[in-house]
């Protein structure tokens, strides 16, 4: 970028820019999932006896670990950019990192958890419990993943560099409202039977 | 947001982990002492998707700083909420009920709800009469459950999926 | 917070660059400007794209199984499939791209004093999502088993099991390419909100802002929040077509209408979405070319907010016979009758705009008199619809074609003509041809008529819609009717012919229409400050600062009857 | 009430359909009464709009006034029209909702039963056969005609075995989509003798287009001999045969298209 855009520096509503918008991300974010939390949660209503079934056969435990790692991959992004405001790039890295490591943790426990349920015979097909149960799930698997990338380019492009650091924040905001999706998705698809 | 004070993240943490040990346990303490009906239900939903909402309420307030940011975040936000119960409402109307006025759903769920249990048992192959129609697209699916067993996950496929 | 810059100096240093390459200038450029005009030019090939299909269906409706000439004779399977993808590409890749993304990036800089958009390269990455999205619809009509067809609202079991619609290939694609297009157009949708919330020029309040960028505002959030829900209900039709779950399938305990519901959701906002930024266009042409300042400015903003609003409560009017629960037609009609009090609001205030003006009838404020006044019929014609007791009836005939094709088409096509006569010489820097243009605009909007009022009239008379050959129908097969579908054919090939003259109009002035000045129109708004053609960083070294609202028309005590939003008073 | 009314009706609908069901009647005032109101304001509203432009037009010398729109007096201009078109929407909707009521939502006690099925692309419908029952052996099944007894109170029972369909019949100003997993009730009361055109409304695929059927109206005892003629055996035979020639009809469609 040769030059630096004049709008991109204005902030008429006190929100930088970048984070106004990630603001809107989140927004409409909160639509697609709240589209497909919807739809399941309109389906259970209707099929409550054997989609309760059909949910006792989920993995509480991982689904309870992959809460945990979440929640403390929050908290880590939270410091990370506690230190991107101190500018401090070797701590914000570190965090930044120790983000995704949880955010592989996580991937890696749900690699684990659709390997075995899909051998105990509960695939994509099984009924439409399970065919939500993925999809939401992967949506939500999809995000972790674009948001480790994101994380990553963000450590080792800018911070690295000492520049744009007030994208630790905004990618702190999406990763925060990931988590809270799981934070929904958790009791729908492990706790409530 | 700098220069803005907020209580430690750390007590948000923990005030978290705490909370989520409730919403797993709630469930539990259920079965434990084999509530049943309403006050199952009450125990279940509260701990369950109570907790949840307190916990995104937390994560929101406090980490994502929405009590100190600037009004337009938290109207944005709530704004998208109000229209997904706007959402919720409308189709509820149908797409949550098996029969209304002048209409009936033919999808049987008790049938559904053996199936649930049969397959839940391990009883794998003992089910699953009454496939009307092949499955036409059956055979593009099985990759997944291709590590071992496959030939047992591909039966499984075919009949739930077509078995009501 | 983010820096503010205190100096805000433009890019006089651009000149000192070397010149940029064909690539880097037309094709990846991050100009707002560039990336408008290639909104500008694909929504246009489209629409010639959607207007050949026209003629073809339009053609066996009135000439039932005759070689149509361009065509060939027109099986069942191609005729749903052009009817589709008519309109599929009329909204999606027509009046999108031209209304909101051609206009919002074009208008929105300029208009509100900033020199780009705040993110120009997501800008640049929304333009190419876009024509992805359109090259993959394209794709769809060549791949085996042809394009898809079954209705633009896409209603499983029929989109979503290929041996019911008999294209396993061109619905998949379909869907793609639509989602495609959302995501386009959530990514420009929220740089254009940002960029409005926040970069706008010095001294610009609320109330300054041109109504053209409100609306386009207004319905960038339409889009943003209706469209949430779809894109999930996309991933679960693409997964019921590609893989084959059952989330729509009512025999493995799923429901075909939670697709309409999901569709429409998003597809009656939709509507608003194209037709706000088309009522801004009309607001700005009318009021420079009535010489007028625009007549109870804040109750048009805050009646379109409410008619945001109100217009996610309305969409089960789409679904009163779908057999949805009968009772919930109540609400939904009374949602539907209250919503006509918003849009005749702002109509009315257009209407009244004219109350003492001076009115020029250049060809782009005939233009936009012609929207107000076709709008008006498009409107009205909703109420029958809206009422769900007539609806039993009146749902999914040609009245109902009828009805949204005179808000479409004025929205689509007639706004389009008046923006793009209006705003021509700030992108081009040459005035079009005003007799071709008067020209142009009688022979497009008297043919307009002819085509649709027949149609009114033939829809009242219970022919349904997506039908390829009414021969079929004894009660429809009458001289008398048929002699309606040839006028209405007739009519629309007369439209499309004057699209030519448009056409040649539009690339000769490029090179020899006269040239225009930097306010050809003494218009107030700040994108006629910027030199025309507006250059890269459109403000050249120091940006607009405004000091007034943008309608201060025939000020009393003016010399002159039009007074820039940028100029200082002058007892400061 | 709407007896009442369609007395000073121009009854609009009727000029292109004969009225054969009972509602049909109230759809057709309640068209009508929409038509006055909405057709006055739209009247009003662009004869004056064309006054507007033409009082207006740009004259030599002549600068136009500066009025905001934002007092009070002159919101008014607006605002008043809108307290009275509220008032006519008001005037619309509760006529709708009576015939909604009576149409849609109110089935009244049934003379007759009759089981209508939507496939791709053919309509089958189940009379009740000589015994007056639906439902068991000797329902007479027939495909694309349905046969009603004029005068008589019918509910209908619609089923879709694939897709979306849409039953519509205009002379009976009635049309209900047919949703695969659900059964649909509602009701008519055929009230002229005849013969017309049942349209498919809802997009179900290639043949979508001649998806049609006829109904025929008749006497109680042209119902009869029509009942006499068609045993169900002959019928259900011919269901199939039909279908299956519509079937290869559709496939050799499909191929050259």
């Amino acid at each position: 970028m040769a030059h630096q855009i004049i709008a991109t520096s204005r902030s008429r509503t006190g929100i930088p820019t970048g984070r106004l918008a990630v603001w809107w991300v989140i927004g409409s974010e909160i639509l697609i999932f709240g589209g497909l939390i919807g739809s399941y949660l309109l389906n259970r209503f209707n099929h409550g006896p054997s989609w309760s079934v059909e949910a006792a056969n989920t993995n509480t435990f991982i689904g309870a670990c992959n809460t945990f790692w979440l929640l403390t991959s929050s908290l880590f992004v939270v410091f990370a950019h506690a230190a991107s405001e101190k500018r401090d790039a070797k701590k914000t890295r570190m965090w930044i990192w120790l983000t995704i490591m949880l955010g592989g943790f996580f991937m890696g426990f749900k690699t684990y958890e659709y390997t075995t349920e899909i051998q105990h015979g509960f695939t994509l097909f099984t009924s439409n419990f399970w065919s939500f149960y993925y999809v939401a799930t992967g949506l939500h698997g999809f995000h972790v993943v674009c948001g480790m990338v994101i994380m990553g380019i963000i450590a080792e492009n800018d911070i690295k560099h000492g520049r744009n650091w007030h994208r630790v924040e905004n990618i702190g905001l999406y990763w925060h409202f990931v988590d809270i999706i799981w934070i929904f998705l958790f009791p729908l698809m492990y706790i409530a039977k | 947001m700098a220069g803005h004070k907020h209580p430690s993240y750390l007590k948000i943490y923990f005030i978290l982990l705490a909370l989520f040990v409730v919403s797993v346990a709630g469930p539990e303490i259920a079965e434990k002492l084999g509530l049943e009906g309403v006050s199952r239900t009450v125990l279940v939903l509260s701990t369950a998707f109570g907790i949840a909402i307190w916990k995104a309420y937390l994560v929101c307030a406090y980490f994502m700083h929405l009590k100190v940011e600037k009004i337009y975040a938290p109207y944005i936000l709530l704004a998208c909420l109000s229209l997904l119960l706007v959402f919720f409402f409308g189709t509820a109307t149908d797409a949550m009920f098996s029969n209304g006025h002048n209409w009936v759903k033919s999808y049987s769920e008790e049938a559904a709800k053996e199936e649930a249990q049969s397959r839940s048992h391990g009883g794998h192959d003992d089910h699953g009469d009454g496939h009307s129609d092949g499955d036409h697209y059956g055979e593009d699916h099985h990759d997944e459950g291709d590590h071992d067993g496959d030939d047992h996950n591909k039966e499984e496929d075919k009949d739930s999926h077509e078995a009501h | 917070m983010a820096e503010v810059a205190h100096a805000e100096v433009g890019h006089d240093d651009h000149h000192d660059h070397h010149e940029p390459s064909f690539w880097s200038k037309y094709v990846f450029s991050t100009d707002h400007k560039m990336i408008a005009m290639q909104y500008m030019f694909t929504g246009m090939a489209m629409a010639l794209i959607g207007g050949f299909f026209a003629y073809v269906f339009r053609m066996q409706l009135a000439f039932p199984g005759a070689s149509i000439p361009f065509w060939g004779t027109l099986s069942p399977a191609a005729y749903n499939s052009l009817v589709t993808n008519h309109g599929t590409i009329m909204i999606f890749w027509v009046a999108m791209p031209v209304l909101i993304a051609a206009m919002g990036n074009f208008l929105i800089p300029l208009m509100i004093g900033c020199d780009d958009m705040v993110f120009p390269r997501v800008n640049r990455l929304s333009y190419q999502i876009f024509l992805i999205s359109a090259i993959v619809l394209i794709i769809s009509f060549f791949v085996p088993g042809g394009g898809f067809g079954g209705a633009w609202t896409a209603y499983p079991p029929l989109s979503a099991k290929a041996q019911y619609n008999a294209t396993p290939f061109g619905a998949p694609l379909w869907l793609i390419a639509v989602t495609l297009e959302i995501v386009a157009f959530l990514l420009g949708g929220i740089n254009f909100i940002t960029t409005v919330m926040n970069a706008r020029a010095k001294g610009m309040r609320m109330y300054d802002i041109p109504i053209i960028v409100w609306m386009i505002v207004i319905a960038s959030i339409l889009f943003m929040c209706s469209v949430g829900p779809l894109i999930a209900g996309a991933v679960m039709l693409l997964f019921d077509q590609t893989l084959g779950t059952g989330f729509f399938d009512g025999a493995a305990g799923g429901d075909p209408v939670l697709w309409q519901h999901l569709f429409w959701f998003f597809g009656h906002p939709e509507v608003y979405v194209v037709l706000l930024p088309a009522m801004g266009i009309v607001g700005e042409i009318t009021c420079t070319f009535a010489r007028k300042k625009l007549f109870a400015y804040k109750l048009i903003l805050y009646s379109t907010i409410g008619l945001g609003i109100l217009s996610f409560f309305v969409w089960a009017h789409h679904q009163f016979i779908s057999g949805v629960d009968p009772r919930a037609a109540y609400l939904f009609t009374t949602t539907t009758l209250l919503i006509s009090i918003p849009v005749a609001i702002v109509l009315f205030a257009y209407i009244a705009t004219l109350y003492g003006g001076s009115i020029r009838f250049t060809t782009a404020m005939l233009f936009a008199l012609a929207f107000t006044g076709e709008f008006l019929l498009g409107g009205v014609t909703g109420i029958w619809l809206g009422s769900s007791g007539v609806d039993v009836y009146l749902h999914d005939t040609y009245f109902v074609l009828a009805h949204f094709h005179y808000t479409f088409v004025p929205i689509a096509i007639i706004a389009t003509f008046a923006a793009v006569y209006y705003w021509y010489p700030k992108m081009f820097g040459r005035k079009m041809n005003e007799t071709w243009g008067k020209i142009h605009f009688w022979g497009t909007t008297v043919s307009f008529n002819g085509i649709f009022i027949p149609l009114f009239i033939l829809g009242a008379g219970g022919q349904h819609r997506r039908i390829y050959n009414f021969q079929h129908y004894p009660d429809l097969a009458g001289a008398d009717m048929q002699d309606m579908r040839v006028f209405a054919t007739l009519s629309l090939i007369v439209m499309l012919a004057f699209q030519v003259i448009f056409i040649v109009n539009f690339f000769v002035s490029l090179k020899r229409g006269e040239k225009a000045g930097n306010n050809p129109w003494k218009a107030n708004t700040l994108e006629w400050v910027a030199t025309s053609p507006a250059p890269h960083g459109n403000f050249g070294p120091v940006m607009p600062e405004v000091y007034r609202g943008p309608y201060e028309y025939s000020v009393e005590g003016r010399e002159e009857d039009y007074w820039p939003q940028n100029e200082k008073p002058s007892d400061s | 009430m709407f007896d009442f009314l369609d007395r000073f009706m121009p009854g609009i609908l009727e000029w292109q359909l004969p009225r054969a069901s009972e509602y049909a009647l109230q759809i057709d005032v309640l068209f009508d009464i929409i038509t006055i109101l909405v057709g006055f304001w739209f009247v009003l509203v662009l004869g004056f709009f064309f006054y507007l432009i033409f009082r207006y037009r740009h004259r030599p010398g002549q600068k136009a006034q500066y009025i905001t729109g934002e007092t009070h007096k002159q919101k008014q201009a607006i605002e008043i029209p809108h307290l009275l078109i509220l008032a006519c929407d008001v005037m619309i909707i509760v006529p709708t909702f009576l015939v909604w009521y009576n149409v849609k939502i109110d089935i009244p006690p049934a003379d007759e039963e009759v089981r209508i099925v939507s496939q791709q692309w053919a309509w089958t419908f189940h009379h009740a056969g000589p015994n007056g029952m639906l439902g068991d052996d000797d329902d007479i099944i027939s495909v694309n005609e349905l046969h009603l007894k004029k005068d008589r109170q019918y509910t209908y029972h619609l089923e879709s075995r694939d897709v979306m369909h849409s039953f519509s019949v205009p002379v009976f100003r009635l049309k209900q989509d047919a949703i695969p997993g659900r059964v649909i009730s509602g009701h008519f009361k055929p009230i002229m003798a005849g013969e017309w055109d049942i349209q498919c409304a809802e997009m179900c695929g290639i043949a979508h287009g001649i998806m049609a059927a006829r109904v025929f109206i008749e006497t109680e005892e042209e119902h009869n001999a029509w009942l006499a003629a068609n045993t169900p055996a002959g019928a259900a035979s011919e269901f199939i045969a039909t279908n299956e020639l519509k079937i290869s009809e559709e496939k050799e469609d499909r191929n050259n298209g």
